[in-house]
């Protein structure tokens, strides 16, 4: 069962990341990218982090999305240019992009030893329990210190989207 | 129902590999600003992927913690960066990223 | 085998349940409205108008199929179906009853139980957005977009404090899984007081129940929050462009997030099928109140306002009447009685949608906003604080 | 499971300078509510007066060194330096801010209190043990930054060179963070000392340790402006603000370096013979790169923006060198870098007039005349970006390069002195344009420098001659912080 659901939302994942960079109009891209989270989750799920994958979903599908698609209604950006490329980026560039996946794939599947098979539901370490413990103890610091982040953010899209400067 | 063998966590991490590099193909091909922008959202999904994995295998939830945090910086990257795209769009009225190149040598 | 052929069954009711629900429940509110406006509303087809639905779809189904030519095609066909699909998603987790026994295999009330269940119906309402903003952007109309923007910014703003209130019962229950919430709220303070979330010491959540269902109005686009569907000022919003099925998808859409929503207020604020009353008298309520509609069907035969009354009424009497002896059976009733206490907390909530919808004005867009981000918000704020500061104390 | 967590004061007093500016920063938000248009420049005081706070708590966390938080941190000399450093960077661009947002009609507390909350990134990156401090502390740095390299949001170079910024920072995060995960995947953590630990056992899987590396390598060298990772610099440094692009050229380098340097000398030491080649080639592409880009620049900022790629290739000479002599002598070249690159960007700023008109190197052209004083600061910093003896950029070079032969790398050491030679001539261009051509129109209508904008320059030109003249006096602190990177 499980390895069925993976090579599924693999698949999707693959295919919503392909056309993301093969569409031309910025809302489709938005979409697949939708399509390629939302598959990481159920992906998430299947290696027992229920919390991460529910977190992905809102706030990766909820806030962080519905934030990309709101700003390309707003401009109504419209479908992108083809310009050309330079002549190496045209023909060198997919190789060498291919071929760094290729060394990717081929490390983790050669010189990673002794990983685990998936097994749905042998190990849940990721409960919402489970987080909150580890993120009010070990990693307090990182916690308090990331809402210094969540306040820049703030700010900043308030400066610049909003503040009028004479 | 046919019985299949369990998926080996290399697979998981090969396919957080081809997300990301497809994540970067984006980035270097695409001349829209905003989907460049989502290319790089895919790479960092690709690498939460990998940090589930890597979580899985060592039995910890550390991983976890990091792409929650991941996730974070990415909402508030998002909130900055489209803030930023929408006051290039209002000044020069493209989204074109090979348009904006007004610095001369 | 089993697990999935009791989930199988489990999936069928919910689903035949869930649905007559949403059909019925648009019959009720028509015919709700009508009496608050002192009209009778449906009353041709069938009985009362109770064929009314069936023959509302058969006209939905056979209504010409428009498709504008200058509309986005994909996203246009889809957005209808990511919407009512979003919204059918969530029953699935709600549990009507405790654990249960049948035919000795022990299962719960439930279609699937997950662990995290709440930020299930969190995820799911967060990206159930985009239903509306895409149908509204690739109908390639200026009033759609609008209406598409507006709802979602809407549903974006009253999405903050509807999480941060619904973290009020999570702290008290300390749990995220419903069934856990609810069956966190069972017993009684002083013998009489169900110690549901909205009366559990040391916070009540009575604050937390008013905020929660007044942004639960605004999620689902409700009056006095309708205003993607303002007609005045924006036609019909963001479905504007849409007929017949791709419309009802919309429609189904929008009563299926309200059950789903008032579900979720009566598990996290009214107890979920935690009964009223204490054991014993808790047993008598259903029977006799369908006793009761028994003896009130009957006199309405006798002397009844119209014709047809004369056949009809004792034939709801009569199934009144089976269902107070079937509560009366100690076996159905260890199974219905449940699920009678939550249906009857649901059905109280959407009363008050109705109620609602026939009473109040509706707002002004950036009245709207105001009230969510300057009063709503901070007020869930500040329930969340206290709660959390109660919590910690006692 | 859960052991005692509750952290000690101690710890907190550790944490001190970031908590200072945290609290200042917030305090400048909240007053920005309040003040009216006159008042905002007291919002500036007050932020000096934080970082001056800061940098107080700063060396009384000396008295006092070790972990806190979990590990988390960890205030050594090391860290302590840095702090100090991109505190004193701070401190000289809100001086150098006053006027120059007075000028463009744009004072705001948020500018301030971005500064601040900058800086804590890069207070946090200076202490950081653990990678997803890191993480988080240069993400704080960067975002912070990306808003002030747009805060004039009606200026389209402004909006430009935030979102190149912007873009090409995100992506290297990217980068960063997929090594963070292949390291953590490796060594079942992520605190520094603890990978070290791992990485030292027999080489199992050093190729894929040498991959995260690698990975890791490329998300900082582009944080840095590292060849062939530095094409946003020169757009980002020409289109920002010009104590923006001083500020960025400067403090968040510096803190990126900090971990750059503190992560490849202690936790990816053990596989030291597979990023070395890597760190020697960007190196010398960056000096390369860097200086030939720089020859043909007609635009000061700009040229200061290739400038600075090739001086972060000097200063990667001293990671290739891996001894403790290149870890001092790079933090000697960092402090002497953002004391010389700011003065620089400040003056340039006092020229630059009403929205940066005049940035051109003929724009500067008399200005030996007009305004001597100015004038022969600039030169100063100008001389010690060449490495002229008696400036800190003098020493700088020299304990560089000297690091470099000790660790026996005579061919970068020949390449980078050659490059020197190289960027000489287009620094003199700039003198030449000081001292021997009749003043211009930019020149002719300049006003007086104001005060603060005053104090900064000449603060800046004597902390160069200080470096320059008595090296020790830093340099025995560098080296004794310096010595735990063996």
């Amino acid at each position: 069962m499980d390895t069925l659901l993976f090579i599924v939302f693999a698949i999707v994942a693959v295919a919503c990341a392909l056309n993301l960079i093969l569409q031309s109009h910025p809302i489709s891209s938005a979409l697949s990218l939708i399509g390629v989270m939302c598959s990481l989750a159920v992906l998430y799920l299947l290696l027992g982090a229920e919390f991460i994958a529910m977190a992905q979903m809102i706030v990766y599908g909820g806030a962080v999305m519905v934030l990309f698609v709101f700003v390309i209604m707003l401009m109504n950006a419209g479908a992108e240019k083809r310009s050309g490329k330079s002549w190496f980026a045209q023909f060198a560039g997919p190789p060498l992009l291919v071929l760094f996946a290729a060394v990717l794939a081929f490390l983790i599947l050669r010189a990673v030893p002794k990983l685990r098979t998936v097994e749905f539901g042998t190990w849940v370490g990721g409960t919402a329990e489970h987080i909150g413990q580890m993120l009010f103890t070990e990693y307090l610091l990182p916690f308090e210190v990331i809402s210094i982040l969540i306040l820049i953010a703030i700010m900043g899209a308030v400066v610049l989207a909003s503040k009028e400067i004479d | 129902m046919p019985h299949l063998p369990p998926v080996p966590l290399s697979w998981y991490l090969v396919l957080s590999a081809i997300l990301f590099v497809l994540g970067v193909a984006g980035f270097l091909y695409r001349k829209s600003i905003i989907t460049v922008f989502m290319s790089i959202e895919l790479m960092l999904n690709a690498v939460n992927l990998s940090f589930v994995s890597f979580s899985y295998q060592l039995r910890r939830i550390d991983g976890h913690i990091y792409s929650f945090f991941v996730m974070v910086v990415a909402a508030a990257e998002a909130a900055v960066g489209l803030a930023i795209i929408l006051t290039v769009f209002k000044n020069r009225g493209t989204l074109q990223i090979d348009e904006v190149d007004s610095m001369k040598r | 085998m089993n697990f999935f052929l009791i989930s199988l069954i489990k999936i069928v009711i919910v689903f035949g349940v869930f649905m007559t629900t949403l059909a019925y429940l648009q019959w009720v509110e028509r015919k709700v409205l009508a009496h608050i406006q002192s009209r009778t509303g449906p009353l041709r087809v069938g009985p009362h108008g109770l064929m009314q639905p069936l023959a509302d779809v058969f006209k939905l189904l056979t209504k010409e199929d428009l498709l504008p030519p200058y509309v986005n095609r994909i996203f246009y066909l889809g957005a209808p179906f990511i919407a009512v699909a979003l919204a059918l998603i969530s029953i699935s987790i709600i549990p009507f009853g405790p654990e249960i026994a049948v035919a000795g295999t022990r299962t719960y009330m439930q279609v699937g139980d997950v662990n995290v269940g709440v930020l299930f119906v969190l995820a799911i309402a967060a990206i159930s957005v985009y239903g509306v903003a895409l149908a509204g952007w690739s109908s390639n109309n200026k009033y759609s977009l609008l209406g598409g923007l507006r709802s979602s910014a809407q549903m974006i703003s009253y999405e903050l404090p509807l999480t941060l209130v619904i973290v009020s019962p999570l702290l008290l229950a300390n749990h995220l899984s419903f069934r856990e919430i609810g069956n966190s709220q069972a017993g009684y303070y002083l013998g009489f007081i169900p110690r549901w979330n909205i009366f559990q010491m040391p916070f009540p959540q009575i604050f937390g129940f008013i905020i929660f269902m007044i942004a639960a109005f605004a999620e689902t686009n409700r009056i006095p929050f309708d205003l993607p569907e303002a007609e005045n000022e924006l036609v019909a919003g963001f479905h504007t462009e849409y007929s017949s099925m791709k419309f009802a998808c919309f429609f189904m859409a929008e009563y299926a997030n309200m059950v789903t929503i008032t579900c979720v207020a009566t598990l996290l604020f009214l107890g979920g099928w935690q009964p009223l009353f204490p054991a014993p008298y808790s047993n008598y309520v259903p029977v006799a109140v369908f006793l009761f509609a028994g003896v009130l069907c009957f006199l309405h035969a006798v002397r009844p306002a119209r014709k047809r009354d004369r056949y009809t009424f004792p034939v709801f009497a009569l199934a009144a009447l089976a269902l107070a002896i079937l509560f009366a059976l100690p076996w159905f009733q260890f199974v219905l009685a449940p699920i009678f206490w939550f249906a009857s907390k649901v059905g109280f909530l959407l009363f008050t949608y109705i109620w609602v919808r026939g009473t109040l004005p509706r707002f002004r867009y950036d009245q709207l906003m105001h009230f969510a981000w300057t009063f709503l918000f901070p007020c869930a704020l500040i329930n969340l604080l206290l709660t959390a500061l109660f919590v910690a104390i006692f | 499971m859960f052991g005692n967590f509750q952290p000690h004061a101690a710890e907190y007093l550790r944490f001190l300078p970031e908590i200072v500016l945290c609290v200042f920063g917030i305090a400048v938000m909240m007053l920005e509510a309040v003040t009216n248009e006159k008042q905002k420049l007291s919002l500036g005081v007050i932020s000096l007066i934080g970082i001056v706070a800061a940098f107080a708590a700063n060396l009384w966390s000396h008295t006092d060194l070790g972990a806190a938080f979990q590990n988390m941190l960890v205030v050594d000399n090391y860290g302590i330096f840095f702090r100090g450093l991109v505190l004193v960077v701070g401190l000289l661009c809100v001086l150098a801010s006053f006027s120059y947002l007075q000028r463009e009609g744009a004072q705001t507390g948020e500018y301030y209190a971005l500064i601040l909350f900058s800086l804590v990134g890069q207070c946090i990156l200076a202490t950081a043990s653990d990678l997803i401090m890191v993480f988080i502390g240069l993400e704080i740095s960067s975002i912070a930054t990306y808003i002030l390299a747009g805060f004039l949001r009606d200026d389209p170079r402004n909006n430009e060179s935030a979102l190149k910024y912007f873009l090409l920072g995100s992506f290297a995060t990217a980068f960063l963070l997929y090594g963070i995960a292949w390291v953590y995947g490796l060594a079942g953590s992520t605190n520094l000392d603890e990978i070290r630990r791992v990485l030292e056992q027999p080489q199992r899987m050093s190729i894929v340790a040498g991959l995260a590396a690698g990975l890791i390598f490329v998300g900082l060298a582009f944080k840095v402006s590292v060849a062939p990772f530095q094409m946003w610099a020169p757009d980002v440094y020409q289109g920002a603000a010009a104590p923006i692009s001083a500020f960025m050229s400067a403090g968040p380098k510096a803190a990126a370096f900090a971990v750059f340097f503190r992560l490849f000398m202690t936790s990816f030491r053990p596989i030291d013979a597979r990023w070395i080649p890597l760190v020697w080639g960007c190196a010398l592409l960056s000096m390369i790169v860097g200086n030939f880009a720089a020859l043909v620049q007609t635009n000061v900022k700009r040229l200061l923006g290739y400038s600075s790629i090739a001086h972060a290739g000097y200063i990667l000479v001293a990671l290739t060198a891996a001894s403790s002599i290149g870890v001092s002598a790079a933090m000697f070249y960092l402090a002497s870098y953002a004391l010389m690159n700011i003065g620089a960007f400040v003056v340039i700023s006092y020229i630059a007039a009403r929205h940066e008109r005049h940035v051109r190197i003929e724009d500067l052209a008399g200005l030996g005349y007009r305004e001597p004083v100015t004038a022969a600061l600039l030169a100063i910093f100008v001389f010690s970006l060449i490495g002229v003896p008696l400036t800190g950029g003098f020493f700088a070079k020299f304990y560089v390069f000297q690091a470099a032969l000790d660790s026996h790398l005579i061919w970068l050491t020949v390449l980078g002195l050659i490059n020197s030679a190289i960027a000489a001539y287009y620094y003199l261009k700039i003198i030449v344009a000081i001292y021997m051509r009749e003043p211009g129109e930019a020149v002719a209508e300049l006003p007086a420098p104001a005060a603060s904008l005053r104090a900064a320059i000449w603060a800046s030109a004597f902390g160069t001659l200080i470096l320059g003249i008595f090296p020790s006096s830093l340099l025995s602190f560098v080296s004794i912080s310096a010595s735990s990177f063996r």
